[in-house]
């Protein structure tokens, strides 16, 4: 083969390989049979068409809030409208789409195959939690077909407690049950990798992708239930007109802010860290290379989570809040920046002296790179106090969580998902149009919001219907990046579902991976694994990899 | 592996030779099934401290800034009724923590006992929890829904209170003590659903016990049951003073 | 302090629940005992502390924290350590407003 | 700016601003605010640079083709400490940086110039000290430090001029303060950055600085007559506050005159500095700040006053220096009929003197 040199992908021998024929789709037929599942991996296989489904939905609202901002104007659609919109995208992107995105599905499908056990621990809490996220999205399209919420997703009181007369109870209500379908993930994960190891499993021979999202569940179990109880508080003083966040009666309003950022803080990390987890496998893979200095990185991710949760006042140093407490929060704020910048370097040195490819996942893993290298170092712009007077609510806040949660975290679903499509459903994708949608996604992001950091500096607020006419310019540019983004975004649902069908078969290991799921066959059995393996190498341990082959040759031979 | 013909049961049974009925097949052991849940139960409490979290710091802040219409709306509360539902829930506590050792030594008459009894105590706690939230229904302390200042701006008006000598509150900090009825109500609100859900989940072990299905060895569940009512009952005794015991002097 | 084994399943005897049910009696009676007495800006203190007390007491002997593995105990600081982080730093910042500006 | 050559410095702000790429700096604190921007910039782009070359370069030089078989390193101690700590250090600068620049901002100069503004769903109420009254738009002058006094009277809003780099929530039920002084003359944007609802958009208006010959001019055209201390002082007349708070030797409450920045001893112990956002507490929630030897007798005002009046207030207390004008306004009263005193919250009056856009 000509293109041995440039790429690692193995294929069998299509002419003689098949799907095997009992795995976890084809194991038990019928609805009920997936509606009634126990197992992880088709319990992530529906949270993946779920989330898909509402990502599709938040993207579209994402389309028309460009197209809105094309002129200077509201006249695509009215003020209260535009509100509508934002806040439906905000809603869904967060609560439906990042928070969920990879721990719900790729963590789900590979949780357990990574630390060899059969399934997840507790297999109907798992099913369970896909029902409540269902549950909160119904009631979230309900919100939406029933007149919309206009709150913002970040349901400032009193404006969402006393000023709105929008469908504020049942959005709250909606994130009210998304976030317990969290916590039981997340929970679920925790217990699972502590609890379920299989024999020779040590906590430093997991891959990364295991240690970030349990950094991440920890998070989910401990700051999720706060945004719950907040929540409530906000529905009951909407209904009974009194309550503590009310300044008008004696509460706080700040308060509210208080207990809504503790969760919402550290939901940025919930989403990140998965992300970051998959980046660790996809540059290991892709340079044939241990991950430089694993254990500073799985620590990083362990000190993001216990950092993470000291820091959410950074989002309220306009307010008011004292200047004593403001000081501390800047401060920890720049500590956790700090394990963000080692990860990035040690992916970087993990190429160095590797044997690099640039399969589809490894492009994405690329540009997560760049971007969340910009996302994270603007982060420090907003963190550090006196810049955060400038920048905060304008569009240069909507630009970085924009570069950390899109070109972040979303580049590194797409990684993950094109990563391990071939051992989820058993077929590979078509490369080149696979690649192609990389760089267009690449491109499109930062057409997008490259734009929007410059609009933010120059002072334009965030969350603006109209806004005046000279900065139309750049607002033209967003939308038209908007639009190749969103080209970006469609291909890989046109060709994955094609490859469906029509793909190459993959065969066991198509990328030559050493993780524990690429040894098994995909699509995997049911029960992962016919025998519980016992762990005997490190994680990314390539020359094992390697007499692995070497015995199985001499076997046949 | 890709050509395995084995069907999954057969692999399955291949790896499990015998257990006993109620440990899941993906577990190893009956152990490692056990450590799970209770480690998965405990997680869950985590959630739930920090879900009562957030109501502990509100309570907080409000009562530091509103301190006397706090001690106001705490003279309020009937501290004997108050005292009695802590010590039904402390009993109904340690008939839980029996049933888990009955459980443990395997004697079913007694895991019946016990789980009735700290039914029953159950029960009291919420019969006594609704004699209270009657009595504040009367005297118009629901706040948003009914509510009167009364009491406060003129505690003379109402004879419960006499023995506190309470002045009457300027009408700005009389009405601060609807927000304490919001915290009291949020609060013992969130905590007696805590009970109900308990109680209910108690009423279907009860139903279980006497079909023998935690006297076998398997007290997984009531154990993980017995955590998650202690915890209700730790949340109860913060409340407690917190909420009866602002001030009792004066 | 001996590390019970991770398998090997504590049983606590029924005297030890007894004391305990019997402490944490005692616990709320003084707790409310203590309530009617004057102590100054001490009345929460005392309140707090004997609440702790007795949630130490259900935590360890009641839930089998004492007889837990490692694990379990690290559960329950983290728990606490988090629960605390959420108070101790909102109230920083509403007391250190009082102190004005720098 | 100290930092890089005064020219090099006017030059890229300057040629940034003019493609509409930079906003124009007219205030002190805007400089020092873009060196720091600068600096992060600066930071971010060889961060950026940095790690960009490293994927580039270990791409091209270790890529299958050139490099068929990886060399397995496990990591390196001494390479972790340096971007550890590098990032580190680089961090902290920007803390403390920043960290003064936000002290500077939010701690106004004892002799800045005060004006009040309220915001409300949708739009911003500027009272100035000599009555003039603005909506949507603020006349400050160069060369002197003007505090704003902020806040709602509905939801949170924010209070964001772009050009000065400075910003502040007005929220609902409390005072939050910031100040600037500006430098260049001319028209420049005011914009509401916190989400408030429906028309948020539509809450803007302009900042408009004036030299300080036009300033005055502007002031003494836009007058109402009255200035917001003698709207105060007749609101103070008009709910009887005077009553209490008089110098005689039987008044049942606290004499007012020169209370405005003392330290007060309250009932509860508590030791207060008695500044905008304390008299306006005393105002609306009075039973929490009693001064101490005083019987908590005060009403409240909450509901009854504007948070113009409340700012009127305000006002002429911070300005009462003697207690002849106490009995000046006991005169009044006396002469007022009952119920013309609640017909007079300042600012009523002078509404036409807004400069309202649209």
């Amino acid at each position: 083969m000509s293109s041995a040199a440039s790429t690692i992908i193995n294929l069998p021998d299509q002419s003689t390989a098949r799907i095997p024929k009992v795995n976890f789709l084809t194991k038990e037929n019928g609805l009920l049979s997936w509606l009634l599942t126990g197992d992880h991996k088709r319990i992530a296989t529906l949270y993946l068409i779920s989330i898909t489904f509402f990502f599709f939905i938040g993207g579209a609202l994402a389309g028309l809030i460009r197209l809105e901002l094309l002129t200077p104007q509201s006249d695509l659609m009215a003020a209260d409208t535009y509100n509508k919109v934002f806040t439906m995208h905000g809603v869904i992107m967060v609560f439906f789409f990042l928070v969920p995105s990879v721990p719900a599905t790729i963590g789900n499908f590979l949780i357990p195959l990574m630390v060899g056990a059969k399934d997840l621990a507790l297999p109907k809490i798992n099913l369970l939690s896909w029902y409540l996220y269902v549950v909160a999205g119904l009631m979230a399209i309900y919100t939406m077909a029933s007149g919309g919420v206009d709150t913002g997703w970040t349901f400032t009181t009193p404006l969402s407690t006393h000023y709105l007369n929008t469908n504020v109870i049942s959005t709250g209500l909606a994130i009210f049950v998304a976030g317990f379908s969290s916590i039981f993930t997340g929970l679920n994960f925790i217990v699972t990798i502590h609890k379920m190891r299989c024999p020779g499993m040590t906590w430093f021979r997991l891959p990364l992708f295991v240690w970030s999202n349990y950094a991440a569940s920890i998070l989910m179990v401990l700051g999720t239930p706060v945004l719950a109880i907040t929540l409530v508080l906000v529905v009951l003083e909407r209904t009974v007109h009194i309550g503590v966040f009310d300044p008008a009666n004696g509460g706080d309003p700040l308060l509210f802010q208080h207990l809504f950022w503790f969760y919402s803080h550290p939901a940025v990390y919930i989403m990140i860290l998965p992300g970051m987890g998959v980046i660790s496998e996809v540059v290991s893979t892709f340079s044939r290379k241990r991950v430089f200095g694993y254990t500073a990185v799985a620590f990083s991710s362990v000190a993001i989570a216990v950092f993470g949760f000291f820091v959410w006042a950074h989002h309220m140093f306009i307010m008011g809040i004292s200047n004593y407490a403001a000081l501390v929060f800047s401060l920890l704020t720049m500590l956790v920046a700090v394990p963000s910048a080692i990860k990035i370097f040690n992916w970087a040195f993990t190429l160095y002296k590797g044997s690099i490819t640039f399969e589809t996942p490894m492009l994405y893993a690329f540009g997560f790179m760049g971007l969340f290298t910009i996302g994270g170092m603007t982060g420090v712009f907003l963190g550090a106090t006196g810049t955060d007077i400038h920048l905060t609510e304008t569009y240069f806040i909507v630009a970085h969580f924009h570069f950390v949660m899109v070109g972040g975290m979303l580049m590194a679903f797409l990684a993950g998902i094109h990563f391990w499509w071939p051992k989820w459903t058993g077929r590979m994708y078509p490369e080149k149009i696979s690649q192609l949608a990389a760089v267009v996604t690449f491109i499109g992001f930062n057409l997008t919001f490259f734009p929007q950091f410059i609009l933010g500096t120059l002072g334009m607020p965030r969350r603006y219907a109209a806004y005046p006419p000279e900065f139309q310019v750049l607002n033209v540019f967003s939308t038209a990046g908007a639009s190749i983004l969103g080209v970006g975004y469609l291909l890989p649902i046109l060709y994955l579902t094609w490859s469906l069908k029509y793909g190459e078969i993959a065969g066991d290991n198509p990328w030559q991976a050493t993780g524990l799921e690429w040894q098994i066959q995909s699509p995997p059995l049911t029960e992962n694994f016919a025998t519980i393996p016992i762990m005997d190498h490190e994680a990314y341990d390539y020359d094992w990899l390697e007499r692995q082959h070497e015995k199985e040759v001499a076997s046949v031979g | 592996m890709s050509d395995s013909t084995t069907t999954a049961h057969g692999a399955l049974a291949e790896s499990h030779h015998e257990h006993p009925p109620y440990q899941r097949h993906h577990f190893e052991s009956v152990e490692q099934q056990f450590d799970t849940t209770n480690f998965a139960m405990w997680l869950f409490l985590l959630t739930e401290v920090m879900f009562f979290g957030g109501l502990f710091t509100a309570y907080l802040i409000l009562r530091n800034w509103y301190y006397p219409a706090f001690v106001a709306g705490s003279h309020q509360l009937n501290i004997g009724w108050g005292t009695a539902n802590t010590a039904v829930l402390i009993t109904s506590s340690f008939t839980m923590a029996m049933a888990v050792w009955n459980a443990e030594m395997k004697r079913k008459g007694g895991l019946v006992l016990c789980l009735v009894l700290t039914f029953i105590l159950g029960l009291g706690f919420l019969g006594i929890k609704t004699i209270e939230y009657h009595e504040k229904w009367e005297k118009h302390h629901i706040p948003g829904i009914r509510y009167s200042v009364k009491s406060f701006v003129n505690p003379a008006s109402d004879p419960d209170i006499a023995q506190y000598g309470d002045k009457p509150l300027a009408p700005d900090m009389a009405a601060k003590t609807e927000l304490y009825f919001f915290l009291y109500f949020a609060m013992t609100g969130m905590h007696a659903l805590h009970m109900i859900i308990g109680i209910a989940i108690l009423g279907y072990m009860i139903y279980r016990a006497r079909n023998d299905a935690y006297t076998t060895g398997h007290v997984t569940f009531v154990e993980n049951f017995g955590l998650y009512w202690h915890f209700v009952d730790i949340i109860w005794i913060f409340l407690f003073p917190l909420l009866y015991l602002i001030s009792r002097h004066q | 302090m001996s590390e019970p084994n991770e398998h090997e399943h504590h049983i606590v005897s029924p005297m030890v629940y007894l004391t305990i049910v019997g402490a944490l009696l005692v616990g709320t009676a003084v707790t409310v005992w203590a309530s009617f007495i004057d102590m100054g800006p001490w009345n929460p203190v005392v309140a707090l502390a004997i609440a702790v007390v007795k949630a130490t007491l259900v935590v360890l002997f009641f839930m089998h924290v004492k007889y837990s593995t490692k694990l379990t105990k690290l559960t329950v600081i983290s728990g606490i350590f988090v629960f605390l982080g959420l108070i101790s730093m909102t109230l920083a910042d509403y007391i250190s407003r009082a102190w004005g500006r720098w | 700016m100290s930092h890089i050559s005064p020219v090099l410095w006017q030059f890229l702000v300057k040629w940034l601003t003019n493609f509409s790429l930079f906003p124009p700096e007219a205030s002190k604190i805007a400089p020092e605010m873009d060196a720091l921007y600068f600096f992060m910039a600066l930071v971010s782009l060889v961060g950026l640079t940095l790690v960009i070359l490293l994927i580039l370069g270990f791409s091209l030089l270790y890529s299958k083709k050139r490099h068929p078989v990886a060399t397995q390193i496990e990591g390196s101690t001494l390479l972790e400490a340096t971007w550890t700590i590098i990032p580190l250090g680089l961090f902290l600068i920007m803390f403390v940086w920043g960290a003064l620049l936000y002290f500077r901002i939010y701690t106004p100069p004892a002799n800045a110039m005060n004006i009040y503004v309220v915001g409300k769903q949708w739009m911003w109420k500027a009272e100035h000290p000599g009555g003039q009254h603005e909506i949507n738009s603020l006349h400050v002058p160069t060369g002197r430090a003007v505090q704003l006094t902020l806040i709602s009277q509905d939801v949170f809003h924010s209070f964001s001029i772009p050009a000065f780099r400075v910003k502040r929530e007005a929220i609902p039920g409390r005072y939050t303060s910031v100040w600037f002084e500006a430098t260049t003359p001319g028209t420049y944007h005011l914009f509401c950055t916190q989400y408030c609802g429906t028309n948020h958009s539509q809450m803007i208006g302009q900042i408009v600085v004036m030299t300080p010959d036009d300033f005055k001019q502007w002031q003494a055209g836009s007058t109402s007559g009255n200035s917001l201390a003698q709207n105060g002082e007749r609101l103070f007349a008009s709910l009887s506050c005077n009553a209490c708070h008089n110098s005689r030797p039987d008044a049942r409450g606290p004499n007012l005159v020169g209370v405005y920045g003392s330290k007060l001893t309250l009932s509860t112990g508590q030791t207060v500095n008695v500044d905008d956002g304390y008299l306006r507490n005393a105002i609306l929630n009075p039973t929490q700040n009693i001064t101490q030897g005083y019987a908590p007798i005060m009403p409240t005002y909450q509901g009854q006053i504007s948070e113009e009046g409340v700012f009127a207030l305000v006002e002429y207390i911070k300005n009462l220096q003697s207690d002849y004008r106490i009995q000046q306004t006991l005169n009044t009263t006396e002469l007022l009929p009952e119920g013309e005193g609640k017909a007079a919250p300042a600012g009523k009056t002078t509404a036409a003197q807004g400069e309202v856009k649209q």
